[in-house]
């Protein structure tokens, strides 16, 4: 560690000890409804702090509301903050703008777009939802059907739009629309912003396995975008989408639940607890244990290869082609641990409510189901494994996208 | 054929959306009453049992074809509970009387059975706290057991307890005094609860041997949840190669694409060979085989395993419909992760598979 | 069991009590080379005794040097012999001709091809080898290149054969010719008989990993064919193959290695003796246990699974549409077992040559390189799987057939 | 660049089609002198040797990026054996007279270490009967060592033995009075020798340091193994992706069948974790980290599934030409399969990092 670099981290730790609210101190994520009072003003107050330090999406330039920090003091910035058992809520609190718009409207907005949206997005004011996916269209996004019609200022868009994540509780949408319907297939679409409070946008929540709504179906019935809010060039969106989607995979690529608290107990210790160790403290269940290893290595692997590769990309811009191959392996980590957790936990891994199941038994089983959804959202393993033998084998294409 | 009638009445009286409707209703017991009536009618809670006690002593196997076709539609009801891990306890453990004061209540439906034998979150059938000490000619009983299978709507309990000789299986009423139980909220919505037993004072007639006959029993149960398991998985895999047939992406049905196409080729060899294995478990018990320990602990696990990868895909290969509580694969893929801890997981199978095998 | 077979099984075996010579006993197969004198001798008379009685080939019928039994007794006759720790040789001396050969003659065969290549084959005199594949074309078999012209009363053969089995060492050949160069692929292609002692034959071995030399490229240099020894109609090869090839899964779908002997100890007391037991009996290696047990139960439901269809087949004399499954299946059990095998035997598991390994470790060694073919000869995973996927799933056929 | 350096010297000077060459001509110690002395002169044998004992000290990560190039064209030598896991003794072990005695002549070539732990089949590091009694001012050592690399050509073994205080390594030169050895032909055609040891007397200065000296030593066996394994299991991969895309049938190069595409995929996935885990155990050795024997357990055995998965996937994908011993994917496989056993498998390492988190 450089000691700039040591300089800075001493720097963030003082502002962070001066202005985090122990209140908050080992809360998790998605506790923003369940708090009350006084914590709730604390809540506010830490958002603001962050916000106007430009901490909510702190490598972001300055005039856009961010602090204009490089990755490594970004990540440091991070790290002070847990280290006092903190969170920054700013990125939840986006939806998808500090993780997905945002990026993109650095690289394709205007000065004017630019100005218009981010800052509100890097204070954690604005939440942003996604209009990509439709009914019957799958991975395959190119084969969207909502249309946006030239009225002069604005378009007109018409159609239907399915897991949009968030967009009941959105005050802004990106949404991927037809605006030449006479063009072939990848071309002729566009990407569009419009504000979600309006009379031709409706939200209908989907219920999933998991219990929750995350997701939405959304309806466009007259919706406006004015052309002052079109991303990138017309019958361009594409390229942007491709852009955004980039962006998202990159997010995607830490092995932790999206659900994880702060401080979760290793999976070895409560393995430990359920199935009980032998005589020489190895877990008793010795089938458990060799794929309860395996799955650590594993996971071990994966960190060290995003470690490899943050050092090896260091000061390139362009997303590294092995982004891909993180995806499916955060995945498949996740996806085990959960699985993994609720094996160990046996017959009260299966809880659903009441008092006969701990907290922790029921968020294994929620989680677990929950994360079902990484391997489908943000594009399938098959759809990686594709990217993967194209783009970074070279293998010739093949006639099967799927 | 029992198997036609079976599916027949499941599709059809049965089906998964009557799971639903029961499941969005709150139904206390977790099955419908009428459901289980109509099971009685036809006889299913008699297939284990004798002629002379009103049943008509058709076997495991065909016990297996029956439910293998309730799995298919995750009917809910106490007839495994009750019909196959009851009614076996007291065939192999019970004496004339027993027999004679039980099995035509199984069979009529008026007696639900269930096997309360585990007491914390994993299955360790070979140690136990609950206690049942002699007691003048009786029994008397104190512990809990845990997430007993259809433990609010059973009448009597056959509780493992360490008794005077080992461990032995006990006959407990479910409403003898001293008996308390708590109904559970689980992920597949099935009836369990947790029964606790405090001072519970039981005749002499209650015992109903000893470990030889729990672990027999246990054996039983599982060969007969093998069966359940593969109808489970079977009807994940029909729904997954149906929809590898219909939908489609890029143009084209994706069961065209040959990674999935191979996947479903993968998946058919498991189930095929997940089949014999439940299927050997059922006719070694028939037989009286001497392997029949093998093929039980063999039919749980390669079952299981079969069940939890083929639950994975109907999820994966559905995409987002399949995350959807509206769709029914969600249903599937926790009623797979319920059964699996059930009477020892794979990995418990392996580790006894190994044992009996001598490593 | 039904009391005819127990009957039938008395007989059998008082049959092999009279004529199995005792000092054969336990000598496993491929040690015909190693005998001597009198040994040989006897081998010989075994050979000759089991001949006569029809059971080199005792499906077979009667009259075509079989002994018309049925598969129950069949097994029957193996298992008596197999009581007394013997092997009936006849059908590796035979090479392809009581596996595939045979039962593909029984049906696409005229009387004459039957009474004059049949009777010697199940005496085991005659060694047949398959000339299928070509170079470059891989599981590709119909886009073969091997010539046949018609000259009146015979065809006269050109071209190259690899990967002919035991073809140095055969008596005749069955080989798949183009005979109509202007047809589509598969049209155009017959099936002849040629003996392979004749001037335009030449076979080369190929030396394989395992250091052994069981296949051959096999050149045709105006080699010739009677037109008697036409199987199958003129230009309908493809039919006479596709058979050939289902006897060949169903004789591949037995568990066991090609080169294991009579009696080969079970694979977890050979882990017990090499990585020891814990006080409760249990294999040390608690992940190679796990490993073990595995493979075990795939072993076991894999044999449960033949016993099933054969059970379910009873009296149908179409192959089964799942011996596609347990062609894959028994590779998978095969090819793990050696491996495992090695991994048991560590730094012992790798003896090529001299008096440091035992016979059993060197033994792994070779059985676990040769059984790497098994997975490559008689169509790869791949091919099965598309033929599941196709011809027993119903899904539609790809543009993709590799 | 020394990878470049070293990549160009081993696909030019000592290709697989040298390894072949030397195989068939049946080279007694498994290795081209000329080979050897080429080494030496680029000064590899000194990677890890301090300036003034002659050395670079360019630390492991350096010697990994050579040993990865040798592990691509199989190049045999004893440069793994004594400048890597020798030298590390000594460095480790040693005291300054022994580092003085010893560390030139490694660097130049002279002297050729190797190290003498198991005693059978098995990695079992903790437990040997081979025993170092102390006598007079030094030991008589008494034993069996198996499998010693490059045990032939070795001048001097460094045995684990048990000695006064507990296990310890002990350097016994290879014409000492008592020492013999086997010379063993293995499938990988690798240069391995049983060495027997009877009453072999050695001075008090052989002392090279107790178990905790082994453990170091064998961590960084295991780290510098790690990068070999990388190397056979990167040129495996990189033929396989070069077939995919030559090798055509049903007239298309084959690698554009999709499922042949996802395992090319999935095996470039393994490849960039396994080189993640081979890399950060030789950086942790380099900079001393504590969590050093975890990581290179994960090295072991990480590297150790993706090889042994790519070496057989190598010859599934080649199909028949694979099997061929012309062809040099069986070369390939054979070296993947003997490097499985040494330092301990996958199994040993996973055992070992279980236990190394607490579990």
């Amino acid at each position: 560690m450089s000691d700039a670099l040591e300089a800075f981290r001493a720097e963030a730790r003082a502002w962070v000890e001066e202005n985090f609210p122990p209140s908050l101190a080992g809360k998790g994520m998605g506790m923003e409804g369940e708090l009350d009072g006084d914590t709730k003003a604390d809540f506010e107050l830490w958002r603001a702090r962050l916000g106007e330090k430009g901490w909510g999406a702190p490598t972001w330039p300055q005039e856009y509301g961010g602090a204009g920090l490089s990755h490594p003091q970004a990540k440091v910035v991070s790290e002070e903050i847990s280290r006092v058992g903190g969170l920054n809520p700013i990125p939840a609190l986006a939806g998808m703008g500090i993780t997905m718009v945002g990026p993109t409207l650095l690289e394709y907005g205007t000065d004017d777009q630019k100005a218009r949206h981010l800052p509100a997005t890097a204070r954690g004011e604005v939440r942003w939802c996604l209009g990509l996916s439709e009914p019957n269209a799958g991975s395959d996004l190119a084969s969207l059907a909502t249309k946006a019609e030239d009225k002069g200022d604005y378009f007109q868009l018409n159609g239907q739009k399915i897991w949009t994540s968030g967009a009941d509780i959105s005050h802004w949408c990106g949404a991927l629309v037809r605006t030449d319907p006479s063009a072939p297939k990848h071309k002729g679409i566009s990407f569009v912003m419009l504000p979600m409070d309006q009379e031709g946008v409706e939200t209908r929540p989907i219920r999933l396995i998991s219990g929750a709504s995350p997701f939405c179906e959304t309806f466009f019935n007259d919706a406006r975008a004015e052309k002052s809010d079109l991303l990138g060039d017309l019958n361009d969106g594409w390229s942007v989408v491709k852009r955004l989607l980039q962006h998202e995979r990159q997010s995607q690529t830490s092995a932790g639940s999206p659900m994880a608290s702060a401080k979760s107990k290793a999976i070895q210790d409560v393995a430990k607890e359920y199935a009980g160790t032998d005589d020489s403290g190895a877990l008793a269940d010795g089938d458990l244990r060799s794929r309860l290893v395996n799955h650590l290595m594993d996971a071990r692997s994966h960190s060290l290869t995003v470690r490899r590769i943050t050092a090896e990309a260091k000061g390139q811009v362009k997303v590294s082609a092995a982004a891909s191959i993180l995806k499916n392996s955060a995945t498949r980590i996740s996806q085990t641990k959960s699985e993994l957790t609720l094996e160990i936990m046996g017959a009260q891994g299966l809880g659903w409510e009441g008092a006969e199941f701990t907290a922790e038994e029921k968020n294994t089983v929620r989680e677990w189901l929950w994360g079902k959804a990484i391997s489908i959202y943000g594009g399938s393993f098959e759809v990686q494994k594709n990217i993967i033998s194209k783009n970074i084998l070279g293998l010739p294409e093949t006639t099967q996208k799927g | 054929m029992i198997r036609d009638q079976a599916q027949a009445w499941a599709t059809e009286q049965a089906p998964v959306a009557a799971f639903r409707r029961m499941r969005d209703a709150g139904v206390a017991n977790r099955f419908e009453p009428a459901t289980w009536e109509s099971m009685v009618e036809m006889g299913w809670t008699g297939i284990l049992v004798p002629e002379t006690y009103g049943g008509s002593d058709l076997g495991y196997l065909t016990f297996g074809v029956v439910l293998e076709q309730l799995g298919r539609q995750l009917t809910a009801s106490p007839l495994y509970a009750s019909a196959l891990v009851g009614a076996s306890a007291v065939l192999l453990g019970g004496s004339d009387a027993q027999k004679e004061a039980l099995l035509p209540k199984v069979v009529d439906g008026s007696e639900i059975l269930t096997l309360a034998v585990d007491e914390g979150p994993r299955h360790t059938p070979g140690t136990m706290a609950t206690a049942a000490e002699a007691d003048g000619d009786g029994y008397r009983i104190t512990g809990r057991k845990a997430q007993v299978l259809e433990g609010m709507s059973a009448t009597a309990f056959i509780v493992a307890a360490n008794g005077p000789n080992g461990i032995g299986l006990f006959l407990v009423p479910a409403d003898a005094s001293g008996v308390s139980r708590t109904a559970l909220s689980t992920v597949d919505n099935r009836g369990y609860a947790h029964v606790d037993l405090v001072d519970v004072r039981v005749g002499g007639d209650a015992h109903l041997g000893d470990a030889d006959v729990l672990e027999a029993v246990l054996d039983r149960a599982r060969a007969g949840l093998g069966a359940e398991m593969l109808g489970v998985a079977s009807q994940a895999f029909d729904m997954t190669l149906d929809y590898l047939k219909t939908r489609e992406q890029f143009g084209r049905v994706i069961g065209s694409f040959q990674a999935l196409g191979h996947r479903a080729a993968d998946l058919y060899s498991q189930m095929e060979l997940a089949r014999s294995c439940a299927e050997a478990a059922l006719m070694a018990v028939d037989a009286g085989a001497e392997d029949t320990a093998e093929l039980c602990s063999l039919s749980k696990a390669k079952v299981g395993d079969f069940l939890h990868e083929m639950s994975n895909q109907l999820i994966q290969i559905h995409g987002g419909i399949g995350m959807t509580d509206e769709f029914d694969a969600g249903l599937y893929l926790k009623r797979a992760r319920a059964l699996e801890p059930l009477w020892g997981n794979q990995a418990f199978h392996r580790d006894r598979y190994a044992r009996l095998l001598g490593f």
